[in-house]
């Protein structure tokens, strides 16, 4: 094998370990996440939700892990499968339960339902429906924090199956030539929609796609919101400091279909049980009674969640539909000037 | 006749033209062991195998272009797109190579391919989602451009795609793959560029094709009860355009309103409605007048979706306007 | 006034604009060491360096995408296309995320982006270098699409694109790049949407943009020396359109002559003639009559492509037409 | 640095090194090609070669050392800059020529230009304007090649520039997916119009590009057409037996600018002079008289050759226009059935 001219290794995380409050914390935004979800999963056999509908339920270690290894200023960009993402980044539960219900309240005020939920007050910059069209936009967030001389890094997240678009490639090659400070992150939740991973790339390492580019990568599981936190927190520093972008492919398994519409039977037999051992709210509990947690804590957590969720639940229900008089609002920005 | 739905009439063809030519494949995403995302290609991994019912990564452009190189290579490749939409990714493909390269090389190199998937909007699927590409594809020279309304249609129209030398694009549609239809058991093909008179009528004529035919079916109904006769008249091709079907029915009824789905600036209803001012001016009595979308990106609400969609009584208000009654 | 070519025109509003706000930046293939393939941006890069005036691989989807992400991030880019032919590789990112993003934001990430370049054919660059993109730009809501003529008209229109919160098309031409007129030295602004009446005349109107602007005011002068009085009005901007002056054009002259490079079927002009009908049906003394490209792949040798793009004698001939005097 | 999956080196070469004739063969190709363009280059000034005209120099070896690589059935498909690539594979300079100068005699009977040669009988497969398209083109190819049962295989030619086109890695992706008989040869001169390798990607051996997707890959010099001959000749049975794609990176360098209009002043001083030095048609020039070819044997060649591209010229020069009445009849490929 000759020597190939291979990036080095990502560094260690600069962070220290959580304590048992710091990941009581994070359990609490993933179980907030499960059971949103799971409420949105409920409104859409109500038809109160419609259209498509793609659930983040067994992959919120990776979203939560990443907000924990996040400043607050950081910028993420992602696609259609982002309601996890969007609650771990601070979106109000309410008014992202709002959009999906297509309200007036809601993030986008019922503009752009479950696949566009934006916030800029939490520098969530939405949710798109292209596959891998969110990597260009990305790098070009990335672009500006770097010029308009910010401190901040870009995640941009997509999935296994988005490594196959050339908007992603081509976003690779910039963000590396440039420079630029951004985070590819790469859910590996083993399908693009029915397709296995081995069915639709002959690599099935997708961080791998980084050495065509010569970009700093790695692959890790996603199943351990510490273990997420800390790798992400070496890339998002890595990227900080200037040295660049960096590719992760985070090996993580969703346990809904691909969208509510979807029976979801290409699994294999008892695939999905195999996983669900490893589904990464249970892992943290087991993780927190190991460090002390007891039942009455994890309790009034469990409850305090509940209430969240309902409430979030209702507010979407009670809130009014959007104003008719609004919709050629929103077509063209104001110019000033 | 057998009454099948239109996703089966789709199958029926594709299976029977596959049947009948073996260079035949069919490809895209979620076409094989998923049956293709709303259920079109069926059973028919089982019947064709791997090598012909063929799964494929999200890489459109991508595969687009290998239909391209695989039809100039002696295969009749159909590619799904999942939707429409996500052909504009491939955009380039498609117009750049697919339409031009038989004249390019000096026709050494037809490119036999069908482009096929659901076009414009189903329901709450929002901006990215709901994108109309009529008249995006058949603004080129070196495609053919095809809507079928009805299931009968879509079978004779898509296996003709099939045999046709050229570049084809057939626009489906995500809300019509469950709707029925008549569907005779021996084969037939319909030809490529004829237009079809879905009802006749005397007093005006509704122009449309594809899924809103049905709006102008539903429309010359209400018509109908308050004594005005509407002809609709279904296009079925858009490249190449059946312009003597257009010239007769204005010749009838020398009122027209064109019902086309998606932006209405430079879509196809301009197109018609400008070839009819050029070639029958002196047979209008009223304008032509246009019914389309509202110029707006979709929103995802409902209430605001119904607003922007056309339906049967924006055709029917339309209606009213070419009759000098509104 | 100085007199200039139209390339430093579109320089002179960038290096102003660029100078004036900070966030605006220039990205694209050989924009900065090269000076631009056709020297648009001549000189910028010692002015601004690397950082405001960058050099891009070939990745148009790429740096696309990468424009409305730093444009909703706060910068101003102006993204160049060495030709819009390539735009098409980069469509989805300008349909999809540039149109859309303000929208589906629910107004939350406006996208102040300017995508320019050189648009249509030039000289015997055959079928993949020669697109017009006008209609397909045009036809989507969320995006300005702007043409200009002259170089005073580049100037103005290049300055409010960049100030615009809004995704604007600017569509130049490789031929028009030498061309010159004059350009005050004072700043100033053309406001996007609105046409401008090159010549005046009483008995019918010439409408384009762009290049065939040209065209038109050539034929203008034919048709003077044969005793008809044209008028031509220049759109100058397609998104939005300047529906009033179309319709006082109309009012005035009551023939019009809609001239447009490119291909016919669902082009602007078909927009332009569909409401000209729908608005002024009754203003009208013969109806429109468009000249366009002829429909084929655009061939590289001289004597075909002279055939299939428009000429001052085929607007001459078009005129006469709606004159009824052919 | 940890293991990676990097794909295995390209095996040896199958095919013995060429004697003094198999040698003289190439270099009259090479020099054909050479002269064919320098009176393209002629014409070009002359107002008879209008448009786009991408000259060849400097690079010749890498065309004809792949064709002497290659079966006649092979397929080729490439960009613009395809007069050498045309002429090694066995289109008529005749042909060639008179489609430059836009006359019916023309490969493409003055329809395509020189942008775009075809040329059915040698399997030339043309000829593409938009950087990278090829790429899925040729893909396509072999995807027919494959499923129809020959044994060809498809060489797909691109530029370092179009290295970063998402066409390519889209094609990349798939080839290697479904293990198609194609070699992708990225004839890397250096240039993307003015634009230096390394200030257009981060990673300049553009075969490394295959790393991202598993494939074989293998970069070369390429100014040694018997080099050129058995690496590519490795590659192409490496893929003709079933064993999936190939990428290679084809170092060379173009003499001339990017197109005639273009001076190329980019290039820093003293680099033309001093790549001039492998210009491959002196090398093997200088092989040839290592191996004993004398003065009188040479002369020969060239004065045929000069023969050869005047013939071509005058007979482009003297060719017919293209018939107006022909226009429309290629917009459509009749249909029959
Ligand atoms: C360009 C494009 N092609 C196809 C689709 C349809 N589609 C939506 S999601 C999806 C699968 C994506 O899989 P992956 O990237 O793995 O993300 P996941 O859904 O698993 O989170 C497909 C094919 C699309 N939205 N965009
Ligand atoms: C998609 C696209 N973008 C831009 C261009 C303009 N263009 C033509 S050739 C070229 C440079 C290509 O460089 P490379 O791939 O290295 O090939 P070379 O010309 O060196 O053979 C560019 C930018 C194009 N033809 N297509
Ligand atoms: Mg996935
Ligand atoms: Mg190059």
């Amino acid at each position: 094998m000759p020597d190939l001219p291979v990036p080095p290794p990502l560094p260690e995380s600069p962070l220290p370990p959580l304590d048992k409050a710091g990941l009581l914390t994070l359990w609490e935004k993933m179980l907030l996440i499960r059971r949103v979800e799971e409420m949105a999963a409920k409104a859409y056999t109500e038809r109160k939700i419609l259209g498509f509908c793609h659930l983040y339920i067994g992959q919120e270690s990776v979203a939560v892990g990443a907000a924990a290894a996040c400043r607050p200023e950081d910028r993420w960009v992602t696609g259609y499968r982002e309601h996890g993402q969007a609650i771990a980044k601070g979106v109000s539960p309410r008014a992202m339960m709002a959009e999906l219900f297509g309200k007036a309240t809601g993030t986008t005020k019922g503009l752009g339902g479950s696949m566009h939920i934006f916030d800029k007050s939490v520098h969530f910059m939405g949710g798109y429906g292209i596959v891998g069209a969110q990597c260009a936009l990305g790098t070009g967030v990335a672009w500006s924090l770097k010029h308009l001389k910010t401190d901040a890094v870009c995640l941009c997240w997509f999935g296994d199956g988005a490594a196959n678009q050339g908007a992603f490639f081509e976003a690779m090659c910039l963000a590396q030539l440039y420079k630029l400070p951004i985070v590819f992150v790469c859910e590996n939740n083993f399908y693009a929609m029915g397709t296995a991973i081995d069915r639709q790339s002959a690599l099935t390492d997708m961080s791998l796609r980084g050495l065509g580019v010569g970009m700093v990568r790695e692959q890790f599981e996603g199943f351990d919101v510490e273990q997420v936190r800390q790798r992400m927190s070496a890339a998002i520093e890595y990227a900080r400091a200037g040295n660049g972008p960096v590719i992760l492919e985070v090996v993580t398994y969703r346990h809904r279909g691909h969208s509510m519409s979807d029976p979801a039977k290409y699994r294999k037999p008892g695939e999905l049980e195999e996983k669900k051992k490893s589904d990464p709210v249970h892992l943290t509990e087991a993780r927190l009674r190991d460090l002390g947690a007891g039942d009455a804590e994890l309790e009034a957590i469990r409850d305090r969640v509940e209430i969240a969720a309902k409430d979030a639940y209702e507010f979407a229900d009670a809130s009014p539909i959007p104003d008719p008089a609004d919709l050629y609002n929103y077509t063209y920005a104001p110019s000033g000037s | 006749m057998p009454n099948i739905a239109m996703r089966e009439a789709l199958r029926q063809a594709m299976v029977e033209e596959m049947r009948r030519d073996p260079t035949v494949f069919l490809m895209g995403e979620e076409v094989a062991q998923y049956d293709g995302a709303y259920k079109v290609s069926q059973g028919m991994l089982e019947e064709f195998g791997p090598d012909r019912v063929v799964d494929t990564p999200i890489a459109e452009n991508g595969f687009a272009g290998l239909g391209v190189g695989a039809a100039m290579a002696g295969m009749r490749p159909i590619i799904e797109f999942m939707t429409f939409n996500f052909s504009l990714v491939a955009f380039d493909q498609v117009i750049n190579s697919a339409a031009k390269v038989y004249q390019m090389s000096g026709g050494q190199y037809a490119c036999p391919i069908v482009f096929r998937g659901a076009n414009g909007h189903a329901e709450n699927l929002a901006a990215q989602h709901s994108t109309s590409v009529d008249s995006l594809y058949a603004h080129f020279p070196g495609l053919k451009v095809v809507s079928p309304a009805t299931p009968y249609d879509a079978k004779g129209l898509l296996k003709s795609a099939i045999r046709d030398n050229n570049p084809v694009i057939f626009l489906e549609s995500e809300l019509m793959y469950g709707w029925k239809g008549e569907v005779p058991a021996e084969e037939y093909l319909i030809p490529i560029g004829k237009a079809d008179l879905k009802r006749d009528g005397d007093d005006l004529t509704l122009i449309s094709w594809g899924k809103p035919v049905h709006h102008c079916l539903k429309a010359a109904e209400e018509l109908a009860k308050e004594g005005i006769s509407a002809q609709v008249l279904d296009l079925r091709s858009l490249r190449p355009l059946d312009h003597d079907a257009i010239f007769n029915a204005v010749a009838k009824t020398h009122r027209v309103v064109v019902v086309q789905e998606g932006h209405l600036f430079a879509g196809v209803a301009a197109e018609i409605s400008a070839r009819i001012m050029e070639s029958c001016f002196d047979l209008l009595d009223a304008p032509v007048v246009r019914v389309t979308n509202r110029d707006v990106p979709q929103p995802y609400a409902t209430n605001l979706e119904k607003l922007v969609v056309i339906d049967p009584a924006r055709v029917v208000e339309a209606a009213h306007r070419v009759m000098g009654r509104a």
